[in-house]
């Protein structure tokens, strides 16, 4: 048995590699389902700044991402659309990542045709453009020279959902879904920090640890990390409308859950193993 | 068999070969490994074309409603001097090229990095011990201070590490620790996220083509 | 704001109130030059009276040239600001505002004007500009102070100590040392700082004659780390062993260049790996792939998300402000040993104006005047 | 004295970037310049495909290990750059669909190998070695116990733990390592920008 135990604690990788694929494969395939509990956090203050605004407000959506993080980032663009659209805001998306506007556009769509709400009235994707924190600065004082016409070619000049924004003070809040470089971190430096707008966000979980400084400072109103990020979003949107559709990061949340308990029961695994034979050997480091 | 189909067992196989990798390195990693940097190679380069060059340079200097802009030739006489590079003689000229590209980012970080790395943070840390009112949160904002501080004393290198000093660094550096593993765990959500997007690609759009429902 | 609102939706609900001109129904409509800007800018501000039914929209007007009128904006009725932009500067601009209800225009408001001006420093960032001039003193009189001869002290950091082993441990193997510089740009200072230790760790492999492979993700990295490299090289006096086609551009995808360079890992199986520069989510392909090959890993980055990774996976990490000690410590040059000292000392002045804000702050919540030092702290701290 | 004009270029530009962010007046010429720069960074794009085509025609020509592949390398540049000039990069083009169902996937996938990857790391790393590991340990554990719903299950307390533990040590952890981090990147951009270092532009003084 000790023997054993010592010997788990040099497992090929190969193995851990194999157990992490079933751990995620299994509870997808047989569609395993956990509840989820909503707690207070940067999650709820995304959810309550945004409904702290009156109807009409306008927002700023950034899709800072690409098909890599679209599990994690996807399902936010969708859930937030359609707590935004609910509201009545206006919502302005734009990508500071090339394929950030499709996925935007997708969501929004998706979205907006369930909801009934018109493209160039109640939304509008204005594409891409490179640049990142340069662009934001530029935008910063007029968003018309930075962006003449949406990602399809039509001016925004005379769009009903662009009146009164010239800039990026006309908006009430900018929320950006970032997957990285450029995302929040542009956002809160060249456009929160410079022009007093409220930024909210999005992120892939590995990247929330670095903006919650942010958020401690106040500069920015809330934050969805992850998967559950977007999870607890879905729920929280879900509560309030119960006709919205299903959302995709709930059934995906199981299959984290249990993916989690295999590395942790590797990480206990190892330690078991680890001091089995550090005693062994009379307790030396 | 249409495209959609097609594009469906593209993405799959490719998957499926970069994924062997984690067993060992085999014909089909290489393969799919150099077809991706092929190809995404290739795709930047288009990207910029069409993306910068085209619309930020090329139609600045000759507007599509008509004109010419000399002052555009500027930084494309910059940006050939970068090309420069390929012919040995004339190298020398892409520095100028370099030392625009390096000035600009130095000189833009310089002030980024200043106000929010290090004055925002140095703002937000300014607190009153006693802000929240009850004593955990003493506890609290008083770990937040002198972990500042100690992390920033850790990173001291012109003084060593003894007596006072040395006991600071060594708060600091465990708290290091700490954040490091708060931020490894917080992580480790995301990456099984990531293999969650593949593994639903596979199991319920690839699988479905061949007939197999789960 | 908030009170407003509240007032003005209990109207709404009650009803009945008179439709009213601008005269009654705006309040407080001012004018003046947007401050902190590059010119052509004037900010409108006004509040609607509270005894008043808000329209169904203001329309802002702008008076040309010509004396005449012209609409430039439609508002949302409870906006309560505007910036005009796109004016010229030293020029008079006079603005109304004109209430609709249903359509049919009121009333304007008073007429108020102001004159669109640069400004020659952002009044939001004096207190940063003042910090900013410090730090950069003190920095460069450390930096004299090290060229002039004066002896600077440098603590050990293990990853560097680490350096000549790694390297010589390639040696001895007979397999390559693979540097991966990151995947920014040169504008990104970390990658520069790579460099820089790159030329260091260049130096040691020419020495050693043990073979430097430097796949890179940007192609401006890969044409400086030759050069970086091949002047290394020919400073030790080992020019022909410099191989240009060992410093390769693979692509600017992120995870084509990891995948890449895991490829490279697997085949060429290097003893020593050292990842300096900026990294993102590849950190830990990289990482894990190399522990896999057996090779020593040295890593080093500034990116806080990324840092855990490599201490997980690497043998030494060069955690943030490491990564840029790098180059002093491995060339013991005296300007950058006393580039370092100067940094030291900001810290330092970071560090009392934190204990010294703290205490104050928190005396000040009993003691009035330690509060305003505190506020004071806040304020020059706080950059708009 | 032949790096006498790059220096000069390196420090205008650098003041230029400088000024403009404390002199409002000066904005659009920071503007202009960083138009200038993200355009010549642009074309040093060119260089980087010529060197991946040079190495894999070299590694085919010379029969260098795994030169068999090489082609591939080759052939995906030659697809991606010969449909995207002259077929269009739009939605529904070659380009486009090779861009979505092989590349997309492929990043995908080299992304999500980390899932595995942390695995591994996290079982060989996470050992209760010393204290400050076994701290390392704990504070890693505590927190993915609290990023998933049988955390508060096991006890309620423990999502609060965890963001107690991202909102204070780890928060202090973070800024230290910013603080500390800026004031590396301000004195390296300084020696940039004044000239003390020019190691990057190749060469010796």
């Amino acid at each position: 048995m000790a023997k054993f135990i010592e010997k788990l604690g040099t497992v090929d990788r190969r193995v851990i590699f194999l157990l992490m694929a079933l751990a995620v494969i299994l509870p997808l395939a047989f569609r395993m389902n956990l509840p989820i509990p909503i707690e207070e956090g940067p999650s709820k203050d995304l959810y309550d700044a945004i409904e702290a605004l009156p109807p009409g407000s306008r927002v700023l959506l950034s899709f800072d991402y690409d098909p890599s993080t679209m599990p994690e980032l996807q399902p936010m663009a969708v859930a937030l659309a359609q707590h935004l659209m609910t509201k009545d805001i206006k919502i302005v998306s734009m990508a500071l990542w090339p394929m950030g506007v499709s996925l935007g556009n997708e969501a929004l769509t998706m979205v907006g045709d369930s909801l009934g709400r018109e493209e160039y009235v109640d939304w509008v994707n204005l594409g891409y453009k490179t640049g990142g924190g340069v662009l934001i600065v530029r935008m910063g004082s007029n968003i018309q020279t930075v962006f003449p016409n949406d990602y399809d070619g039509n001016p925004i000049a005379d769009m009903p959902v662009m009146e009164g924004v010239n800039k990026l003070g006309d908006f009430d809040m900018i929320i950006s879904l970032s997957a990285g470089d450029p995302g929040i971190p542009a956002w809160v430096m060249m456009a929160g920090d410079r022009f007093n707008i409220p930024i909210g966000g999005g992120c892939t979980a590995v990247s929330a640890p670095q903006f919650y400084p942010y958020l401690g400072t106040g500069q920015m109103v809330g934050l969805l990390g992850g998967l559950k990020g977007a999870a607890d979003y879905e729920t929280m949107v879900r509560l309030e409308e119960d006709d919205a559709a299903p959302g995709t990061a709930t059934p995906g949340m199981a299959a984290q859950s249990v993916a989690h308990l295999v590395i942790m029961l590797f990480i206990i695994i190892g330690n078991i193993a680890y001091l089995s034979t550090r005693q062994k050997k009379g307790g030396l480091r | 068999m249409n495209w959609e189909v097609i594009g469906i067992w593209l993405g799959a196989l490719l998957s499926l070969s970069l994924y062997s990798f984690l067993y060992k390195d085999n014909p089909f990693y290489k393969f799919a490994e150099h077809l991706f940097v092929g190809m995404s190679a290739g795709y930047w380069v288009i990207y910029t074309i069409m993306n910068v060059l085209v619309p930020n340079w090329w139609q600045n200097m000759v507007p599509p409603s008509g004109g010419f802009q000399p002052i555009w030739i500027i930084p494309g006489v910059l940006g050939l001097f970068m090309l420069f590079r390929l012919i040995p003689k004339l190298s020398s000229y892409s520095r100028l090229s370099l030392a625009l590209i390096v000035g600009t980012g130095a000189g833009l970080s310089m002030t980024a990095m200043l106000q929010t790395n290090a004055l925002a943070q140095v703002h937000g840390t300014i607190i009153s011990l006693g802000a929240g009112g009850g004593w955990f949160d003493w506890v609290s904002n008083i770990i937040m201070v002198t972990g500042v501080v100690c992390g920033l004393v850790y990173f001291f290198f012109s003084k060593p590490h003894e007596g006072v000093m040395g006991g600071a660094a060594n708060i600091g550096i465990t708290l290091l620790m700490v954040a490091f593993g708060a931020s490894f765990g917080y992580t480790v959500m995301a990456r099984i996220s990531l293999l969650i997007g593949q593994t639903q690609f596979l199991l319920f759009d690839w699988l479905p083509t061949m007939g197999i429902n789960l | 704001m908030m009170k407003t609102l509240v007032v003005l939706s209990l109207l709404l609900t009650a009803g009945g109130a008179l439709a009213q001109g601008g005269e009654g129904l705006i309040e407080c409509f001012t004018a003046q030059d947007a401050p902190n800007d590059a010119g052509g800018g004037i900010d409108l501000v006004w509040t609607l009276s509270l005894d008043a039914v808000p329209p169904d929209s203001i329309v802002l007007e702008r008076k040309d040239g010509d004396g005449g009128w012209h609409s430039i904006a439609a508002l949302a009725p409870l906006s309560g600001r505007k910036t005009d932009n796109e004016l010229e500067n030293g020029v008079e601009y006079s603005y109304r505002l004109v209430p609709y209800y249903g359509g049919i225009a009121q009333e304007p408001s008073a007429e108020v004007s102001a004159v669109p001006g640069k400004q020659w420093i952002h009044s939001g960032r004096v207190g940063m500009l003042v910090i900013l001039t410090l730090i950069c003193i003190i920095i460069m009189y450390f930096i004299e102070q090290g060229k002039r001869g004066k002896e600077l002290f440098i603590r050990r950091i293990a990853g560097l100590t680490a350096v000549e082993d790694a390297v010589g441990r390639a040696t001895e193997m007979g397999r390559p040392v693979l540097y991966i510089p990151g995947i920014m740009d040169m504008d990104d200072i970390q990658t520069i700082a790579s460099m820089v230790i790159l030329g260091r760790v260049a130096a040691r492999t020419a020495e050693y004659g043990s073979p430097l492979v430097v796949p890179t993700c940007r192609s401006v990295v890969m044409s400086v780390a030759q050069e970086v490299v091949k002047a290394s090289y020919i400073q030790a006096g080992r020019p022909d062993a410099f191989i240009k086609e060992n410093i390769s551009y693979l692509t600017d995808d992120q995870f084509g260049y990891a995948a890449g360079v895991d490829g490279i890992m697997v085949r060429e199986r290097p003893a020593a790996i050292f990842m300096l520069g900026t990294f993102y989510a590849e950190s830990l392909i990289l990482a894990e792939t190399g522990r896999s090959v057996g090779a020593i890993q040295i890593a080093g980055t500034a990116m806080p998300s990324q840092i855990p990774f490599f201490v997980a996976a690497c043998d030494y990490t060069l955690i943030g402000e490491e990564l840029f000690a790098a180059s002093a410590y491995l060339s013991k040059e005296p300007k950058l040993l006393g580039s370092l000292r100067g940094q030291d000392v900001a810290k330092l002045f970071f560090m009392v104006v934190i204990t010294l804000g703290v205490i104050a702050a928190t005396v000040g919540e009993a003691w009035e005047p330690a509060a305003r030092v505190a506020e004071f702290l806040r304020t020059i701290t706080n950059v708009e | 004295m032949r790096l006498a004009i790059p220096l000069t270029i390196t420090f205008v530009a650098g003041m230029i970037m400088i000024l403009q962010f404390f002199v409002p007046a000066t904005q659009s010429l920071g503007e202009s310049l960083q138009e200038w720069y993200m355009i010549v960074a642009s074309f040093a794009i060119f260089l980087g495909a010529m060197n991946l085509i040079t190495v894999h025609v070299h590694k085919i020509r010379f029969r260098a290990k795994n030169w068999k592949y090489s082609p591939v390398t080759i052939a995906g540049f030659a697809a991606m750059v010969l449909t995207g000039l002259f077929m269009g990069i739009e939605t529904g083009r070659p380009f486009d669909f090779m861009f979505t169902t092989m590349m997309v996937p492929m990043g995908a996938t080299m992304f999500s190998l980390l899932a595995f990857f942390v695995a591994s790391a996290a079982f060989r790393a996470f050992r209760a070695s010393n204290w400050r590991a076994t701290l390392l340990l704990a504070s890693a554990f505590i927190v993915m116990l609290g990023r998933v719903p049988i955390g508060s299950m096991i006890w309620n307390r423990i999502p609060l733990v965890s963001e107690w533990i991202m909102q204070v040590p780890n928060l202090a952890g973070q800024r230290a390592v910013m603080i500390g981090a800026a004031m590396g990147m301000v004195a390296t951009s300084l020696r940039m920008i004044f000239g003390i270092e020019r190691s990057y532009l190749g060469g010796t003084d």
